[in-house]
């Protein structure tokens, strides 16, 4: 699935972000992390609650800094931006956030809240050309002029979350990173948000960090997938070789753990658990390409040993 | 058959607020037998949660129970009870499970102390007994050196373990009903196949009868042996676990089994239901979800359906069921459950 | 009444008293305020005490003369005198009293009082040894020597400041000297006890060692601080203080003044109007100061702001001060004929105007914020000024706590400033040497006039020991001060109490010890 | 026929009712009013407020200063200390009082032979209470919403500064505000109105500048929570500046609690006033402030208690409005009742 | 614990001495001199102020203030003369420590009751009674309130003491009523929405889903909850108390600290002034602490690091 030829969006190299460095209760969110992002794909991160995929995301578009390693995007590093360039960086990669109410400013009416994007984006003032951008940018996520000049608490969540959306495509981003986008969402909306990232990334060519909790929806949207475990990438590779063939025990316990809407196979179903205690044996490992483009973080004997499996699977 | 042990009859509660009265349960009737998971779904604000708190007359104040509705536990009319009736049942004969166990524990109470408080309400045990009660139950729960944490505050546990010690507070009196009010839904995946587990094997233990509520269709294919489907204060479609999954009627049924994707779900597929569901403020006239549904007939927008009676075990309330209805072809996700159905069920039966 | 205790305005072997503010010191030298003097004053004796013609007559002194020129004094002691511990109190102690108080190290607040005795300004100023001064004892005889002739000295042999103290105890108790009522001896008709520095409730026991305790009758007088006048009114009508004074505000006064219990007693205080005549150019002009005291109706404010608690002033010495030799008031005697005069005010105020030609007359007037009775007196003046010159006078008040007020005094940082001002003696000369020059330490106002500086020269020193050539000289200064509009004369003090009918025997000054309960006793 | 007609097949038979919002549009300022029109206390206390504002502007109008300073100086005790007159026959309105030293209650003002009416009476010099207080209100409201003013200035932005940058800015600010706090009010107060002298003026700084702690406070503790709510980084990942995001999403964000503070300063500010009074640090005499009137006639307590009782009255009725009122802000603007 | 103790206490320590300065400089620009007699002559000033050290720079006086500060002097007593300002503290302290324990106690206890009945009572009548009540309590500044107390209960109905101290407890109690009423207002409207809240909990559902009963999930869960967060409000109850005092005690003539602040302002004893500064502003940080400590013991949410 992958193109080898296709451009690196973003590159993430050896990032570690440490929180309260230095003090008690001193956090390593994210631990030698390094992967690439395609122009044109949808990379799926995906791991448990605290894991840090909310850390990487929002390092990405620069609002935490790292402690090491490096983040480029467009082949430009971005911790050693210029204000300039900064300027034109945050327009080109936003953000979705998890909770549609609090992501949007409740004092502000949507007209409001989409204008500010206009206004980073330096569209022009002009009061009527202005009415239209904004009605264009509700209907493309399905909203109507009616919707203009209401207040963020009017809407429900599915609607405010593609006000959310409006408001990233506002300044015409290449990269989106979406944390989370559907999780607070109810099941009968979640469809609505996903099926209207899919268009919108066939529309403009978008590029995605998807987030998410739900692997279900993760292997629906995304071309490949990582997979996030105590601020460490334990495997990364495309939807199908994580979902079908996952080799790390962590990715594994994840996968058995997701219940699927079948009582024949839920009835039957069996969870295999995960002793995360060989994580911290003090062993270094590094993540190994096991076949093209499926890495596994390894010692080199479980590299081996995860080879095999795969070989048996071929 | 068994009769059931709780029977729910034309449940309606409404909530005078601000803004006007919201009517949250608008004439609910179901009914639990001994020893069976009946799961409840549906989306947010549909109503869920109100009907379980009105089982343990534990809703907010300014919420008001239509005098006509029932609630029949084995002889007496749980609707109609004065607050100082209820304790003889919350606990004892219906407990509960709350969805988010980091706030559901009292901060200032060790564990065992709250474990162990319902026993000595309703099981008379002295303060001794119930300790080594509690401690008892906290290895059944899954707790892990129990003995070395009875004493501990909720904040210095887990999420996962908080929600095996709420559990372990409602199984403490022995009740016949547990009422889980989404137990997982703030958990991750990994912890929620754990909590699952714990709650169905202490079922099985106990032989109690669960009502479930989710809205996580996984969660129910795994958890139930009946299934009801709430809509906008209403049940829309009730059954086996089964029917409900491989032969639902209900188009709200079918959107939320086919927005949800497969792991063979192909890009593009993905049904989503239109729209945002109705504001309770102003009830529409009509079937409250005839204007997302795109199988809507006319009648839809004008009049309530009834309960069509599919099969013995099976209703629902939509007037696709009417004789006079058109057939209509549902989407592809459920036509195939239904051959699903059609070959491994109905040859049986 | 009744509720909390019984009546003990009967019991014959006690007295009780309140004071409105707690006691600072018992430290004969360093005893500044009222209520320290008074507790010192009945509890120490001095060479002469005051007695109630206001004369000063022999204490623990047998006798007294005085040099013709009225240079030296010589006075003797009693046989037998003993302190309260029994010791023996001797001339030295007199001595070592005065000594101690000129003493620099002692850090007097009052040592200026003994300016005049020989040597006294040289050693306060460090420039002589103490045992300089002109106070000395031989045997039971103790001699001073003045630089010049002082008619008021008899009264300082009276004052609480220069009772004997017993230099060995002074020095047994070092830095606690006078902090507590166990750490000080005494030589007056009681002791003092239960007194803790701070505290609120003390007492006064016959001191059986005084030389005339048999004619002390009473065996304790109670006392206690309570600073909320309506609160001791209350506890006078209670039984439970035999004293209450009714002049705190002019609404006490009113609804207290027919009461038969009422006694007013003179205060040897005097308020009155200062004039900047050195920096300000409205109140430099003659006619402007003339226009402001015509336009001040002293009785109306007597009436108005002190609702009767004050009289009008007639002079700027306080009414009650001391007779003249004829047996008349001093004040009534020098008044040089105050009056209100509006048309007039305004007629001299115009050409004063004219004269300065700077406009409209901008003035400020300050007083400090220690009683209600300040605020409403430049009220009062403000409003009536206002009222008389109209728009051609704007007066702004300035109220400031007490210290302030004193600092801008001494500075000359004022426009008007009102003045209270206590005499310290019960002579003339306590007035009207505040103003002797110029550059006098309280003439705050800086004026000259040439006749009135004569006028309190010549009783100083020619007629220092003539009295009625005295005081017709302080007529002639009181003249002087009204022609030239000096200082604005507001009202004389007087202290107005109830007093327990069946308490004789109490002796009240209006200066010095205010209240001698030496021979007080009740009936 | 009209049965199957019923049963046609229609679907969703409005595209647009299907994002339709039924609820009448409300503005966040609309909402809070609806919430607060709830509080019938808050309410009545928001008029109470409105009309002495519009009583205290309205005066200066007919009322200055220096009329309410006016009094006779040539008149004796004639209109000294009149009891409140309303010409009515109401209890304890109608002029009747006891005359100080005697027992019986008499109509002061026809034994002083006085023609006109006090309705609030004289106080003891003899000037109109009624003018008094009027006066004084204004002087004491304006003493506090100026104080609140530099208050709400200053404390905004120090607790905004402190809470945007955080780090050891942060806790550099916060130190300073812990010792400011932990010298009690009145003895900082004092000093510095001891040090500025009376007057207003300095008033209004001393009050300020020991209010504007828990303003600072508050809006630190807002601005620490508001900075990691995700609009604030959707602002940010837009390109938005510090103040910019400052001034359109914190500040309005925060009106709430910015609001309720201000609600509960002005009272303690007026408050304040009065106490400095009590301590002779008050405005500049004969001006009248609720505080100095109140100082000024405690001795009066017991021979004319309304001069004391009205004033107090006064500044006590007008404090509990503002915290009434106070409270129900609070309630209106519950985050928790907002947004949903 | 002992770490967290030491460090508040060099902070506090710190804090303190960042007071002293403050307030010693400031004490410096107030006008007029510490003496009180207005017939001292300047000479006699000069004089004076040798003998007090009052002459020499400001700054050698300010070390000297602080090095006698560390041996536990507070120095001499302007207007008291030779009481040292630790012993004038050291007596009044206990008086107005008493007042303002009394009142905080009789005013917690008041509140801790009005607060929960209120909120148990919530929207009801009684509910509406006492949120009036209390914010009356509020808005009435507490020397007002001593005053209207004072008029009605010492003057008009003749009941209680109207002055003084230490000679009976009915002396005590109209200064510790009119003290009282602030803390009870406050904690009254503090417990209310506290326990309002509290039982808006889930844990409180899940309580009451036990079947314990109403009564004891009050009792045992709804109190210490709501109670717990009272002890923040102990602090800056303590400065509104200290503030209150002083004119309470001067209304009632009770010879505490407060009442010789008051006293000690207009004549410049700043002696006093500073002492009394420095006591109150470590009683208040004391306070603090102490709350703090015993937050951290009843909470076993919070730790102190
Ligand atoms: N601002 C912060 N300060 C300190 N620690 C933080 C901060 N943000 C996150 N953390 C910690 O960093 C770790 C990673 O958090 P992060 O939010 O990235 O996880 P996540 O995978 O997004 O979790 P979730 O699924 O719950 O959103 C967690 O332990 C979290 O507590
Ligand atoms: N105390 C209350 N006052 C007013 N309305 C209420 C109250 N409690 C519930 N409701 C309303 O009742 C309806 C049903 O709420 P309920 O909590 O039962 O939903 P739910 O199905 O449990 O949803 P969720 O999945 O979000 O838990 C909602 O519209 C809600 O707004
Ligand atoms: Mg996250
Ligand atoms: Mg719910």
């Amino acid at each position: 699935m992958q193109n080898p030829a296709a451009k690196k969006q973003v590159a993430i190299k050896n990032v570690t972000l440490t929180f309260n460095k230095g003090k008690k209760n001193e956090n390593k969110a994210l631990d030698n992390v390094s992967f690439d992002i395609y122009e044109g794909e949808t990379f799926g991160l995906v791991g448990e609650s605290g894991s840090g995929k909310t850390t990487l995301g929002r390092s990405v578009l620069k609002l935490y800094e790292p402690d090491s390693g490096s983040i480029t995007f467009d082949g430009q590093e971005i911790t050693r931006m210029k204000r300039k360039e900064l300027g034109d960086f945050r327009r080109k990669a936003q953000m979705i956030f998890q909770d549609p109410q609090a992501s949007l400013n409740g004092r502000l009416t949507v007209s409001n809240i989409l204008g500010e994007g206009l206004d980073e984006a330096g569209y022009p003032k002009d009061k009527e050309k202005r009415r239209k951008k904004i009605l264009e940018l509700l209907e493309m996520v399905g909203l109507n002029e009616d919707h203009a000049s209401r207040y963020p608490h009017e809407f429900s969540g599915g609607q405010k979350q593609r006000i959310g959306i409006a408001r990233a495509l506002a300044v015409k981003p290449k990269f989106v990173i979406a944390d989370e986008p559907i999780s607070a969402l109810d099941v009968s909306v979640q469809a609505q948000v996903v099926n209207l990232l899919a268009q919108l990334q066939k529309d403009h060519g978008l590029t995605y960090l998807f987030i998410a909790h739900d692997l279900a929806m993760v292997k629906y949207l995304s071309d490949r997938i990582g997979v996030l475990h105590w601020g460490k990438l334990v495997e990364i590779g495309t939807a199908d070789q994580v979902y079908h063939h996952a080799l790390h025990p962590y990715t594994k316990s994840l996968l058995s753990a997701v219940p699927e809407p079948d009582p024949v196979k839920e009835k039957a179903h069996h969870v295999t658990s995960y002793d995360p205690s060989f994580e911290k044996d003090g062993q270094d490992r590094q993540m190994v390409e096991v076949e093209s483009g499926h890495f596994v973080l390894a010692t080199p004997s479980e590299a081996e040993k995860y080879k095999e499996k795969q070989n048996e699977w071929q | 058959m068994q009769a059931p042990i709780l029977q729910v009859k034309n449940l309606s509660v409404s909530f005078q607020t601000y803004a006007g009265v919201v009517q949250a349960i608008r004439g609910v009737d179901f009914d639990l037998k001994k020893g069976e998971t009946l799961a409840i779904v549906g989306e947010s604000g549909s109503g869920k949660s109100v009907t379980t708190k009105t089982l343990l007359g534990l809703n907010a104040p300014n919420a008001s129970v239509k005098k006509e509705s029932q609630i029949l536990l084995g002889q007496d009319n749980l609707a109609s009870y004065m607050e100082k009736d209820w304790d003889q049942v919350r606990g004892a004969k219906i407990a509960m499970v709350f969805q988010d166990p980091m706030t559901s524990l009292d901060p200032t109470m060790t564990i065992g102390k709250q474990i162990a408080e319902p026993m000595e309400k309703h099981l008379g045990m002295s303060s001794k007994e119930s300790e080594k009660a509690a401690l008892t139950l906290m290895k059944d729960v899954g707790i892990p050196d129990a003995e070395k944490h009875i004493n501990d505050y909720p904040h210095q546990w887990s999420g996962g373990m908080r929600q095996r010690a709420v559990i372990a507070i409602a199984l403490a009196a022995e009740p016949d009903i547990l009422i889980a009010d989404e137990p997982t839904t703030a958990l991750d995946v990994t912890i929620q196949a754990q909590i699952i587990n714990v709650i169905k094997a202490q079922q099985k233990k106990r032989d109690m009868s669960v009502i479930f509520i989710t809205h996580d269709l996984g969660v129910v294919a795994n958890v139930a042996d009946r299934v009801a489907v709430m809509y906008a204060g209403k049940i829309v479609e009730k059954g086996t676990v089964n029917e409900i999954f491989y032969n639902p009627k209900h188009p709200y049924t079918w959107g939320l089994l086919s927005s949800m994707p497969t792991t063979s779900t192909a890009l593009g597929s993905l049904h989503a239901i239109p729209g945002t569901p109705p504001d309770l403020l102003y009830p529409p006239k009509g079937d409250a979800f005839a204007n997302r549904n795109d199988y809507a007939l006319d009648i839809d927008h004008e009049k309530q359906p009834p309960f069509f009676k599919v099969s013995d075990t099976h209703e629902a309330a939509t007037w696709l069921l009417d004789e006079r209805a058109p057939k209509v072809e549902p989407p592809m996700e459920i036509q195939k459950r239904q051959a699903y159905w059609r070959e491994n069920f109905v040859k049986e039966g | 009444a009744g509720w909390w205790g019984s009546n003990p305005s009967s019991d014959k072997n006690t007295l009780n008293y309140a004071m409105p503010t707690d006691i600072q010191t018992l430290d004969i030298s360093k005893a500044t305020d009222q209520y320290s003097n008074l507790v010192l004053g009945n509890t120490e004796s001095n060479l002469l005490r005051v007695n109630a013609k206001g004369e000063p007559a022999p204490d623990l002194a047998k006798s007294y003369q005085v040099s013709d020129d009225g240079l030296t004094y010589t006075v003797e002691l009693r046989s037998g005198l003993k302190w309260s511990d029994g010791s023996k109190l001797t001339a030295q102690d007199v001595v070592y009293s005065w000594q101690r108080m000129v003493n620099p190290k002692t850090a007097s607040q009052y040592a200026s009082l003994a300016s005049g005795v020989l040597n006294a300004d040289d050693i306060m100023a460090g420039k002589k040894d103490v045992s300089e001064l002109g106070v000395s004892a031989s045997g039971n005889t103790i001699t001073f020597k003045l630089d010049h002739a002082m008619p008021q000295f008899k009264y300082l042999l009276a004052f609480a400041n220069f009772a004997p103290q017993k230099q060995a105890y002074v020095s047994k108790e070092g830095d606690k000297y006078g902090t507590t009522s166990e750490k000080q001896i005494y030589s007056g008709a009681y002791k003092f006890e239960g007194w803790n520095g701070t505290n609120g409730k003390f007492k006064m026991v016959k001191n059986d060692n005084y030389w005339d305790a048999k004619n002390v009758k009473t065996k304790t007088v109670n006392w206690q601080v309570v600073k909320n006048a309506d609160t001791a009114l209350k506890l006078y009508k209670q039984g439970k203080i035999d004293r209450v004074s009714i002049s705190n505000s002019p609404e006490m006064y009113s609804a207290n003044k027919n009461n038969k219990d009422v006694k007013s007693t003179a205060v040897a205080a005097a308020t009155y109007l200062e004039y900047n005549q050195a920096n300000n150019a409205f109140l430099k002009n003659e006619k402007i100061r003339q226009a402001l005291n015509l336009a001040t109706n002293r009785t109306e404010l007597a009436s108005q702001a002190t609702g009767g608690s004050r009289d009008a002033a007639q002079s700027l010495v306080s009414k009650g001060l001391t007779k003249t030799t004829t047996g008349e008031d001093l004040s009534a005697y020098v008044k040089p004929g105050y009056t209100y005069d509006k048309k007039k005010a305004q007629e001299l105020f115009k050409q004063g105007l004219a004269e300065v030609n700077q406009g409209k007359m901008k003035v400020t007037i300050e007083t400090d914020a220690d009683a209600v009775i300040s605020k409403n007196t430049v009220d009062y003046i403000k409003q009536a000024w206002e009222s008389t010159f109209g728009s051609d006078i704007e007066v702004t008040e300035k109220i400031v706590p007490f210290k302030q007020r004193l600092k801008d005094s001494q500075a000359g940082d004022f426009d008007i400033v009102v003045t209270n001002w206590n005499g310290d003696y019960q002579d003339g000369s306590t007035f009207y040497d505040l103003f002797a020059s110029k550059d006098a330490g309280y003439n705050q106002g800086r004026f000259t006039n040439d006749a009135y500086f004569a006028a309190v020269k010549k009783a100083e020193t020619t007629d220092a020991t003539n009295a009625s050539a005295r005081q017709d000289d302080f007529k002639d200064a009181e003249k002087a001060l009204m022609e030239e509009a000096n200082i604005n004369p507001l009202y004389s003090w007087k202290a107005s109490s109830l007093v327990r009918s069946n308490v004789k025997g109490v002796v009240e000054s209006p200066v010095g010890l205010t209240l001698d309960l030496t021979y007080a006793h009740r009936k | 026929m009209e049965a199957s007609q019923e049963f046609t097949l229609v679907g969703i038979k409005n595209e647009a009712a299907t994002e339709k919002i039924n609820k009448p549009t409300l503005t966040f300022w609309q909402s809070v009013w609806h919430r607060l029109k709830k509080n019938k206390l808050a309410v009545v206390s928001l008029y109470f407020l409105v009309a002495i504002a519009i009583f205290a502007l309205g005066s200066t109008a007919v009322l200055s200063q220096s009329d309410a300073n006016q009094f006779n100086t040539n008149t004796g005790a004639k209109y000294k200390s009149l009891p409140p007159k309303s010409g009515l026959p109401i209890p304890f309105w109608d002029g009747t009082g006891t005359v100080l030293g005697s027992a019986d209650k008499v109509d002061v003002y026809e034994q002083n032979d006085v023609k006109q009416n006090f309705l609030l009476g004289t106080d003891n010099l003899g000037r109109s209470l009624g003018k008094r207080v009027t006066v004084g209100l204004r002087i004491s409201l304006f003493v506090a919403l100026a104080a609140t003013a530099i208050d709400l200035i200053f404390g905004v932005s120090y607790g905004l500064i402190s809470g945007w940058f955080g780090g050891w800015v942060d806790t550099i600010m916060q130190r300073i505000i812990e010792v400011i706090s932990a010298i009690p009010t009145l003895v900082v107060v004092t000093l510095l109105a001891m040090l500025f002298g009376s007057g207003i003026g300095s008033i209004i700084l001393a009050i300020a500048l020991t209010n504007w702690v828990s303003m600072a406070r508050q809006v630190r503790n807002q601005t620490l929570t508001l900075k990691e709510r995700d609009f604030v980084l959707a602002a940010k990942t837009l390109g938005g500046s510090g103040p910019k995001i400052a001034v359109k999403h914190l500040v309005p964000n925060m009106a709430g609690t910015i609001i309720v503070q201000v609600m509960m300063t002005i009272p303690a500010a007026i408050m304040f006033e009065a106490v400095l009074s009590a301590i002779n640090l008050g405005v500049k005499a004969p001006t009248a402030s609720l505080g100095t009137l109140i100082a000024d006639s405690q001795s009066m307590l017991q021979y004319y208690p309304y001069q004391i009782l009205i004033p107090a009255t006064i500044l006590v009725l007008v404090s509990l409005a503002f915290i009434l009122l106070g409270d129900g802000l609070r309630d209106a603007f519950d985050p928790k009742m907002l947004d949903e | 614990m002992a770490r967290y103790i030491l460090k508040r206490l060099l902070i506090l320590v710190l804090t303190l001495w960042i007071v002293v300065t403050a307030t010693f400089f400031l004490m410096q620009i107030l006008p007029g001199t510490p003496y009180n007699n207005p017939k001292l002559t300047a000479s006699a000033i000069e004089q004076l102020n040798a003998t007090y050290g009052l002459d020499k720079p400001v700054i050698v006086q300010y070390f000297d203030y602080i090095v006698n500060l560390l041996h536990g002097d507070m120095g001499t007593s302007f207007q008291y003369q030779n009481q040292s300002v630790s012993m004038l503290i050291g007596q009044r302290l206990p008086i107005s420590a008493q007042l303002g324990v009394q009142a905080l106690i009789v005013g917690v206890l008041i509140g801790l009751w009005f607060g929960a009945v209120s909120a148990r009572h919530q929207n009801e009548k009684l509910d509406g009674f006492l949120g009036v009540i209390s914010t009356l309590g509020i808005s009435t500044p507490s020397f007002i309130l001593a005053i209207v107390l004072l008029f009605i209960f010492g003057y008009q109905l003749d009941w209680l003491p109207v002055s003084g101290w230490g000679d009976s407890f009915s002396q005590t109690i109209l200064p510790t009523l009119a003290l009282a009423v602030g803390p009870a207002a406050i904690t009254t409207r503090f417990v209310r929405s506290e326990m309002i809240e509290v039982l808006h909990s889930d844990y409180i559902q899940l309580a009451r889903a036990k079947g314990i009963g109403e009564g004891q999930v009050i009792k045992r869960h709804a109190y210490r909850n709501s109670m717990i967060p009272i002890l923040t409000l102990i602090g800056p109850m303590t400065a509104n108390l200290l503030t209150g005092s002083t004119l309470v005690e001067n209304i009632f003539s009770v010879p505490g600290i407060g009442q010789q602040f008051v006293s000690s302002i207009p004549t410049k004893d700043y002696p006093v002034i500073m002492g009394t500064t420095i006591i109150y502003a470590l009683m208040l940080m004391v306070m603090i602490l102490i709350t703090d400590i015993l937050t951290a013991i009843v909470d076993p949410r919070v730790r102190l690091d």
